[in-house]
């Protein structure tokens, strides 16, 4: 695919050029980096670092109105999801892109969702190579890598005063057909400077493990005492799920407010205790114990198992964001020494 | 879940201002409703029967009455309910009456605000619970609080009934201000003849146990179970042992002010209140007795040795506990404070009386013996002023004393009988002689020559020796001075100055005459809102003997009922608790006003731990344990969070 | 043209003041807007600030409490509870930006059927001038 | 703080047969994080340390599933178990006590005197890259911070957490053994939360918009908090449902106005909800926001006296009537 | 005049008489009903009831016989304001033009003048001629004087020893010199809220221009004036027997001299009826040295107005057979008293006018409290 040269000082530009699109970008909002829905291109914040929470919510919002009952309890389309415009996301760190295609599967196969798929077909990631991980990014230990164009469609990685834009997919090609005023080529001597870089990145990633092997581990030792010591201090929060850019269990629930009827797709957290608790009361995960255990089954036995590959694409948050310090790379290194 | 909806026209009083025929539309497609009817008059037996009909047919789980307020009517419906075989507590009722119809003059609006409270009454009902009444034993006696006419009478009714009465007074006999006064209007009556036989019942009745100079100082419980407690002064005096002989008083040397004679004559301070006194007992006035101030006189103490030997220093207050299912208030008026109106210088002049004054002075027994004397002469001219302190704002009496029409005309006639010489002149706003016999005493004193003039006098002063009230004779648009040696204030009546505090004390309502309020001014005129206490007399509200009479005896038969039948239904809103969300931190124990809320211990697995338990007779259903609950686990009966929660979400909707 | 602005007003009435209050309102005639509709509960201390809040919630603009007056309360103290934790709520609205005024509490006896009538105005005009609560809208 | 006092102390505890565990602060591998631990022997007593790092609190772990921490996941029993408390964390604890969360004579109290604690987000913003700290202490207002084989002087205010600041109890007001001398306290202060009432309605209204709609409602302040401990939350109930299940700025202020007046008269002042919030919503304003009205207008400050009823179960007829018609 | 305030008077106002039970208190008490048989406040308002306000007000001259006293106001036991009712009607009277000549001398006075007197501006200051009064830009009390006291020659006297008497006691007070307009007092009771506003927006302006603690004033009627007319006036307001009771119990003033009469203190209405300030003027007499003191019969509440008030000074009642001032005068005489002591300007011309008519000059003089003190005080 082609390749392209983009002036920093052009950024902007490029952005407002991508009028027949919503551009979701990072933005800075109480402190936080967070992608959200831009008007105005200036908004943009390019801070690869300190994203708590993952683009998923872009497509997998928190809530999502399914359905709309009218007052003769008429089920109905929400207004303004259908035909809606395609979405950018721009800024997009390489291992949450990779987060979408461990998504995937999951709303296609079997049941699949239209409600997920169809923003998935008509967004557009837009992903920056990532020169500077996190103190707690594992990605290479999962299958990733920090310069990986895998599920992005564009790639832009910084050269200091120019990105070095990489045509990824068709997809992308539109997208840089349409900015294509303010792109321009790159020498050879910004190629292979690019090439460094990506070729760099791996060795920054300061945490690993080796995930060989986990998986029957994790089965064999299922009922190990240690899985206790591991979640002791656990409070049974929902930040490593909600940051979590491949968690994607979801509840269904029916609303009605001020009139206003409304059938809900609304994140649930294997971590919560109501998760799998039975209208009888019974609890088959009762403790914080199952519930972390389970977790961890879930992306790095059950996940290869389905799909192939680990549940996690190593982004970190949910080490940095836990607030008691549950350590998911340190606990898959004590289960893998047992 | 079934639910049917029963909406009432109130004939005309619910329909003229809301769309029924729409409300009984709108109603029809609310969630669960299975019927929904309008009615001229659901209250009626056919309203009634049209819904036991709908129980029993359609086989409803839950009623929604749309009508008057619940505080009217919904006993009428749950009886209904009863005996149609559903839970009496499945039933709700929205106010379209008393709050929508009767308040609002757009009928559109009203209209709208009447679905709201439909929906929100719809979406509770969905939610109510069957309850269960409990019954509790009544302790079979009665508290009467006052001895006046109505204390009296009740104490007698309730007594002769057959159950034991506790009446309290607070002075040292009873007989209150009906004792005071001379002849009673209209038929002339001798106030004490016809009294003074009824008080020595009372002393006499084997059911009755009188507390004379007594306060009552708490009451717990609830009806059917008062705990009250009566504080007993000390009189000084052994009453078992007194028998009234007088040799105390005579030797006595302290004067003081007769109070029962309004201060028109002294007493000793040793003394009975009245000769015909009950009980005929003497009392010691404790802020003026030598012995008690400064122990430096035992005159009383010697004579009284030589007799029954019945004085005792030595009495203390005393706190005395007794149990009753029944209360009966009767704690009388006051009289208006007339020195709060100066323009009529009852402060400056000895001529200016008060109504009542002039009935000690006009008694036989009275310090003039009965003869109408002023500063030693007798009157040639009476200026009788009416309505002093009575429908007058600016005092904060608004109502109307009911009595001081009639007894200035009783005392207009006892001037002419005493004074056949005298003018007698009686300025008014507007002669109230609505009773029987009233319009022919007052046309008899008129023929008597007593000159009626209306306007309200605006002042009294002095000329000479003599006083001038200076009025507007408003018939002849001329004002007028009329000169007169003794004028009289009609002064009205005011609730007794310890009605705030009884009414603090038993949880009772003043209405805004600080009157104690009735449960309900048109049915239920001698019920508090409170089961099991009952009003008579003036505490209500201003009234003459024969009323007084009356509401006492219905007092005494409405607080009868519980007595007789021995059994309450005691309320089903009690709160309670859902032990497997208890958390066991007690903060309900510690709102809870009754003590109603323990904690006990319950086993939860293998744990042991410990969770609030509601006394359900001890509950009296505030709710507030509910309000301080952190895990919700403890809730009110028919007043749920959910159930709330539900008419919140319901009237947040727009219907159109 | 922005349809007028008629506010939703909810009450919480105690069963032996403020709502015998409110019906004798009625039975007076005394008129009063039609915005305020009223929930009985038996005590105003049976009031959770929450239920204020879930009110406003649900659609509320304004929300009234009313209950029997200072040491008048039919369950003794169920008032000043009720008293404590609406000003602690109150405070707690203000300081999140939710004008304190739209939460509202009077003492309205059972004999106060003006006071009531007024009472209602008086909070029906103040909400009026607050405008809309917006904040509960998504 | 000395921590061989700490571990000799700790492993006293465990002399005694009835102390099952004991939850103290352990230094985590990574970084300047600490993390709490739960030593069930005599020798673990080891791992424990303490320094300015420890900013969270232990007490939530004594309500949160009961039993987890006992021995063979046993039903509590006789066991007690011990915890290393600072001044907030003994208020809790009192309050705990008071309204019967735990009872008293079930735990075993290592106060620890604090003179604030650092603020993990200010630090590791700071030192984004630091991998192993060695050590951090305080003195005349500075912080000594030593990683990686680097020094580090920060001053105090810098990276003291925002809570810790206005501290008015720093001492533990209950304890069984105590670690340390007491430090000096000052009162009560109210700086912040005066600055934001000066703000215009409005104003505090976009603020809090701007805040609450970030909330994810990951539940982790709730969790964090010693004080929510009901084994099944209101706010999660489908009935009654006080608060829907969307994530919105309608429900998210729901939610915070319950969380926050479920606390009126109860919080502790620990910070652990601002602590732990992944989208760092100033919760602590709220809480102490109430506790200054509380103490101002109904002198009463939780967690300060087993005795106290609670505030909402008890009223003095002269409290503020003014506001009402 | 805003309109909506003016819609009040009206219209409100008469709503405000439905209590109305014609019971005749007002009139029972009206001193001028004493005197005028034309003039009966209960017909009055029965008439405002039976038509429709502002009609009632024509060609009805004894309306301005009113000399609003405020004792139907005080009486009235369902709380209608009468006197108010009759003040509205006269500013029916005055928006309309119909004015008798003398008052429409007076509105003109005020208008131009600032005083209802006709006196120069510039003449205001002519009592202070020989003492040293400061400015109120240099002092914290302020001393209003009233332009009564300030232009009439027999009561300078007054304002000379209320002077005397603030520098005896150490008050820090001075006046507003040519600066000051009239209170409005009357003005407002005579109908002209125009002219009455302007004379309320010029004081407020003065007022605040200087930083002024308390305000002590000579007449009644400014400090009526002031208490009820003035919303927005934040400033203590007091009479300067207050202000004298106040020297005298803290110490900062005493009697030295003897005063051997026998007096009684006549109450000015707007001390007394309107504003319940009775027991001050009584304790400064009863500590004159010497002094015999014997109250009226009618005081106090029930005192006897003198016909003062109500723009009175400038209107002859109408169809009166006698001035309530002369009765006054004759109750001194059978009381025995050498002086009536009164403390407000308008009594003081009113009751000597009374001991000239009835030839008592050689038996009975009137005296303001000031007078007597100035007595005493050295």
């Amino acid at each position: 695919m082609e390749h392209f040269l983009l002036e920093k000082n052009r950024l902007n530009e490029f952005l407002s050029a991508l009028r027949n699109y919503e551009v979701f970008a990072p933005v800075r909002k109480v402190g936080l980096t967070v992608f959200e829905l831009i008007t105005n291109p200036k908004e943009a914040m390019l801070d690869l670092k300190n994203q708590p929470q993952s683009p998923k919510r872009v497509i997998f919002p928190q809530s999502e109105i399914l359905l709309v009952f009218d007052k003769n309890n008429a089920a109905k389309e929400p207004k303004g999801r259908v035909g809606q415009k395609p979405q950018v996301v721009f800024g997009v760190r390489p291992c949450d892109a990779r987060g979408f295609h461990m998504l995937d599967p999951v709303f296609e196969r079997e049941y699949p969702d239209p409600y997920y798929l169809q923003k998935r077909q008509s967004t557009l990631l837009v992903g920056f190579h990532c020169s500077e991980p996190y103190p707690n990014c594992f990605c290479t230990s999962v299958g990733g890598n920090p310069s990986s164009p895998e599920g992005l469609d564009i790639l832009l990685t910084d050269l200091g005063e120019q990105y070095f834009l990489e045509v990824i997919t068709s997809k992308g090609e539109q997208v840089a057909k349409e900015g294509a005023a303010v792109l321009s080529s790159p020498t050879s001597q910004q190629q292979t400077e690019k090439e460094k870089l990506s070729g760099m990145a791996p060795q920054k990633i300061r945490r690993t493990i080796d995930t060989e092997g986990i998986a029957s581990k994790i089965e064999k030792h299922f009922d190990h005492s240690l899985w206790r010591e591991l979640s002791g201090k656990c409070i049974s929060c929902g930040i490593c799920t909600y940051t979590c850019p491949t968690c994607h269990c979801f509840d269904i629930q029916d609303e009605r407010v001020r009139g206003r009827a409304n059938r809900l797709r609304i994140w649930d957290s294997c971590m919560f205790p109501e998760y799998t608790l039975h209208a009888s009361g019974h609890n088959p995960r009762p403790t914080r114990t199952e519930r972390l255990k389970n977790r961890m089954y879930h992306k790095f036995k059950q996940n290869i198992d389905l799909y192939g590959v680990p549940g996690c694409v190593g982004c970190g948050r949910c080490i940095t964001l836990c607030p008691e310090n549950v350590d998911l790379v340190a606990n898959l290194k004590v289960i893998k020494n047992l | 879940m079934k639910l049917g909806v029963y909406i009432c026209h109130c004939g005309v009083n619910i329909k003229a201002n809301v769309n029924v025929a729409k409300l009984t539309k709108f109603a029809e497609q609310l969630p669960r409703v299975r019927v929904a009817r309008d009615y001229l008059y659901m209250c009626s037996e056919p309203g009634q029967q049209l819904i036991k009909k709908d129980i029993e047919e359609h086989g409803l789980d839950r009623v929604v009455v749309a009508a008057c307020s619940p505080r009217m009517h919904e006993i009428t419906f749950r009886k209904a309910l009863r005996s149609a075989g559903l839970n009496p507590h499945c039933l709700e009722i929205a106010n379209i009456r008393e709050q929508c119809s009767w308040v609002h003059e757009d009928r559109m609006k009203a209209t709208q605000k009447a679905q709201k409270l439909l929906a929100a009454a719809v979406s509770k009902a969905a939610l109510l619970e069957p309850l269960e009444e409990k019954e509790v034993e009544v302790t079979p006696a009665a508290l009467v609080v006052g001895g006046g006419i109505a204390g009296i009478q009740a104490a007698l009714d309730i007594a002769d009934t057959g159950y034991k009465v506790y009446l309290v007074e607070k002075e040292p006999s009873i007989g209150g201000h009906m004792i005071q006064l001379d002849k009673t209007f209209p038929t002339l009556d001798c106030s004490a003849c016809i009294l003074t036989p009824k008080m020595a019942d009372v002393g006499n009745h084997p059911n009755i146990e009188l507390f004379s100079y007594s306060e009552v100082v708490a009451v717990k419980g609830f009806v059917g179970n008062f705990e009250v407690t009566i504080k007993k002064k000390p009189r000084y005096i052994d009453e078992t042992k007194c028998n009234a002989c007088g040799q105390c008083a005579q030797y006595c040397s302290i004067e003081v002010p007769d109070s029962f004679n309004l201060n028109l004559s002294k007493r000793k301070c040793i003394y009975i209140p009245f000769p015909q006194s009950v009980p005929a007992c003497y009392v010691i006035d404790p802020d003026h007795c030598r012995y008690l101030l400064t122990r430096d006189c035992t005159q009383c103490l010697e004579v009284c040795k030589q007799g029954t030997n019945a004085i005792d220093f030595t009495q203390k207050e005393e706190l005395v506990e007794v149990k009753v299912g029944t209360i009966v208030i009767a704690t009388g008026y006051d009289l208006f404070d007339v020195t709060t109106k100066p323009e009529y210088g009852y402060h400056l002049y000895d001529n200016v009386i008060t109504g009542l004054e002039f009935e000690r002075l006009s008694n036989a027994s009275g310090p003039t013996t009965g003869e109408i004397i002023i500063n030693g002469k007798k009157p040639k001219d009476v200026v009788f002023i009416q309505c002093v302190g009575s429908r007058d704002k600016t005092v904060g009496n608004e109502y109307c004393s009911r009595v001081c029409c009639m007894y200035t005309a009783k005392q207009a006639h006892l001037v002419r009988e005493k004074l056949p010489q005298a003018t007698i002149t009686v300025f008014y706003m507007d002669v109230r002689a609505f009773g029987k016999g009233f319009e022919e005493f007052y046309d008899r004193v008129k023929q008597e020559g007593v000159k009626y003039r209306r306007g309200n006098p605006s002042e009294v002063y002095r000329r000479g020796d003599r006083l001038v009230v200076k009025a507007e004779d408003t018939l002849q648009g001329e004002l007028v001075e009329v000169e007169a040696d003794l004028v009289v204030l009609a002064s009205g009546i005011i609730p007794n100055k310890q009605t705030a505090q009884i009414a603090s004390l038993l949880k009772l309502s003043q209405s805004p005459d600080r009157f104690l309020l009735e449960a309900h001014p048109k049915l239920r005129p001698v019920d508090s809102a409170s089961d099991g206490i009952f009003l008579a007399g003036c505490c209500q509200g201003p009234k003459d003997i024969p009323d007084s009479v009356a509401q006492a005896s219905a007092a005494a038969a409405k607080s009868l009922i519980p007595l007789s039948t021995g059994k309450v239904i005691i309320q089903a809103l009690t709160s309670f608790v859902q032990e497997s969300d208890c958390r066991g931190c007690g903060f309900c124990v510690e709102a809870c006003p009754f003590d109603a809320i323990e904690l006990r211990e319950v086993k939860r697995g293998r744990r042991v731990l410990e969770v609030a338990s509601v006394n359900e007779v001890l509950c009296k259903g505030c709710g507030v344990c509910a309000s301080v609950c952190l895990s919700g686990a403890i809730q009110q009966k028919s007043f749920a969070d959910r159930q709330i929660l539900s008419m919140v979400a319901a009237l947040g909707e727009e219907y159109a | 043209m922005l349809k007028k602005f008629d506010p939703n007003i909810m009450a919480f009435l105690c069963n032996w003041c403020s709502y015998a209050g409110a019906d004798l309102t009625g039975t007076s005639h005394f008129h009063y807007p039609p915005n305020l509709k009223a929930i009985r509960v038996m005590c105003t201390g049976r009031i959770n600030p929450l239920m204020v809040a879930a009110a406003f919630r649900h659609g509320a603009d304004g929300v009234l409490i009313s209950g029997c007056h200072p040491g008048e309360c039919h369950y003794m103290e169920g008032n000043y509870l009720a008293r404590r934790k609406i000003f602690v709520f109150r405070n707690l609205l203000e300081f999140v930006g939710i004008n304190p005024e739209r939460l509202q509490m009077s003492w309205v006896s059972a004999s106060e059927g003006k006071k009531f009538s007024n009472v209602v105005k008086e909070i029906t005009e103040k909400i009026k001038k607050l405008g809309p609560l917006t904040t509960f809208d998504e | 703080m000395d921590k061989e006092k700490l571990v000799n102390e700790a492993k006293a505890v465990f002399s005694r047969e009835d102390v099952a565990c004991l939850i103290g602060y352990g230094k985590d591998s990574i970084g300047f994080r600490v993390s709490p631990i739960f030593i069930r022997t005599r020798d673990e007593a080891d791992q424990l340390f303490f320094s300015p790092l420890c900013s969270l609190s232990l007490v939530n772990y004594l309500t949160l599933e009961k039993g987890v921490l006992l021995e063979g996941n046993k039903e509590t029993g006789g066991e007690k178990i011990a915890i290393v408390a600072r001044g907030c964390d003994s208020r809790a604890l009192i309050q705990l006590f008071a309204e019967r969360g735990i009872p008293r004579e079930q735990v075993v109290i290592l106060g620890v005197p604090c003179r604030g604690t650092i603020d993990l987000k200010k630090i590791e913003g700071k030192f984004p890259d630091a991998r192993n700290c060695t050590e951090v202490t305080e003195a005349e207002g500075m912080y000594y911070i030593r990683f990686d084989n680097e020094s580090h002087e920060v001053p105090k205010e810098e990276l003291l957490a925002d809570h810790c600041k206005h501290c008015a109890f720093p001492n533990p007001l209950v304890y069984d053994v105590l670690l340390e001398d007491l430090v000096d306290s000052k009162g009560a202060a109210y700086s912040d939360i005066e600055e934001m009432e000066k703000m215009a309605l409005e104003e505090r209204h976009e603020y809090w918009k701007d805040k609450f709609a970030r909330c994810l409602r990951c539940y982790a302040c709730r969790n964090a908090c010693p004080l929510c401990y009901c084994d099944d939350c209101i706010l999660e109930r489908v009935s009654p449902q006080w608060v829907n299940r969307s994530v919105n700025l309608s429900e998210n202020l729901m939610f915070h106005l319950a969380r926050s007046y479920h606390l009126a008269g109860r919080c502790a002042g620990c910070g652990e909800c601002e602590r732990v919030c992944p989208v760092n919503l100033p919760l602590m304003l709220l809480n102490r926001k109430l506790e200054k009205d509380i103490k101002n207008i109904f002198e009463y400050t939780a967690g300060s006296n087993l005795d106290d009823k609670p505030l909402f179960a008890s009223f003095n007829p002269k409290d503020p009537n003014d506001f009402i018609f | 005049m805003p309109e909506e305030e003016w819609k009040r008077l009206v219209t409100i106002g008469r709503e405000r008489l439905f209590p109305c039970i014609q019971c005749g208190k007002c009139t029972g008490g009206c001193p001028i009903a004493l005197v005028c048989k034309t003039f009966n406040v209960r017909r009055i308002l029965n008439e405002v009831l039976y038509t429709e306000g502002e009609e009632v007000a024509h060609n009805k001259d004894y309306l301005w016989n009113c000399s609003a006293c405020g004792t139907c106001m005080s009486r009235c036991p369902k709380g209608v304001d009468p006197m108010e009712m009759v003040l509205t009607l006269r500013s029916v009277l005055v928006e309309d033009g119909e004015i008798p000549a003398k008052v429409r001398d007076v509105l003109k006075s005020i208008d131009v003048r600032k005083n209802p007197w006709g006196m120069g501006k510039d003449s205001r200051t002519d009592w202070t001629r020989g003492l040293e009064v400061k400015n109120i830009a240099d002092a914290e009390v302020l001393y209003y004087v009233c332009c009564t006291p300030a232009f009439d020659q027999r009561l300078q006297k007054v304002p000379r020893a209320i002077v005397k008497a603030f520098n005896k006691g150490g008050v820090n007070f001075g006046i507003l010199g040519l600066e000051e307009v009239c209170c409005g007092n009357e003005i407002k009771r005579l109908g002209d809220l125009w002219n009455f506003e302007a004379l309320r927006e010029k004081n407020l302006e003065n007022f605040k221009k200087y930083p002024i603690k308390q305000i002590v004033v000579t007449s009644p009627h400014c400090y009526n004036s002031f208490i009820h007319d003035y919303p927005g006036l934040d400033v203590e307001v007091k009479h300067y027997t207050q202000k004298i009771d106040e020297l005298l119990t803290e110490g900062r003033l005493a009697f030295t001299g003897e005063f051997t009469k026998k007096v009684a203190f006549h109450d000015p209405c707007f001390l007394g009826k309107h504003n319940q300030v009775f027991d001050e003027p009584r304790r400064i007499l009863q500590r004159v040295p010497g002094l015999n003191y014997v109250e009226f019969d009618r005081c106090r509440e029930r005192s006897l107005c003198c016909e003062g008030g109500g723009g009175r000074m400038w209107i002859e009642a109408f169809d009166a057979k006698d001035r309530t001032a002369n009765l006054r005068v004759r109750e001194a005489i059978d009381l025995g008293v050498e002086v009536i002591a009164t403390s407000c300007p308008f009594c003081l011309l009113t009751l000597e006018d009374a001991i000239k008519i009835g030839r008592y000059e050689e038996r009975l003089k009137v005296m303001d409290i000031m007078e007597i003190i100035d007595l005493v005080l050295n």
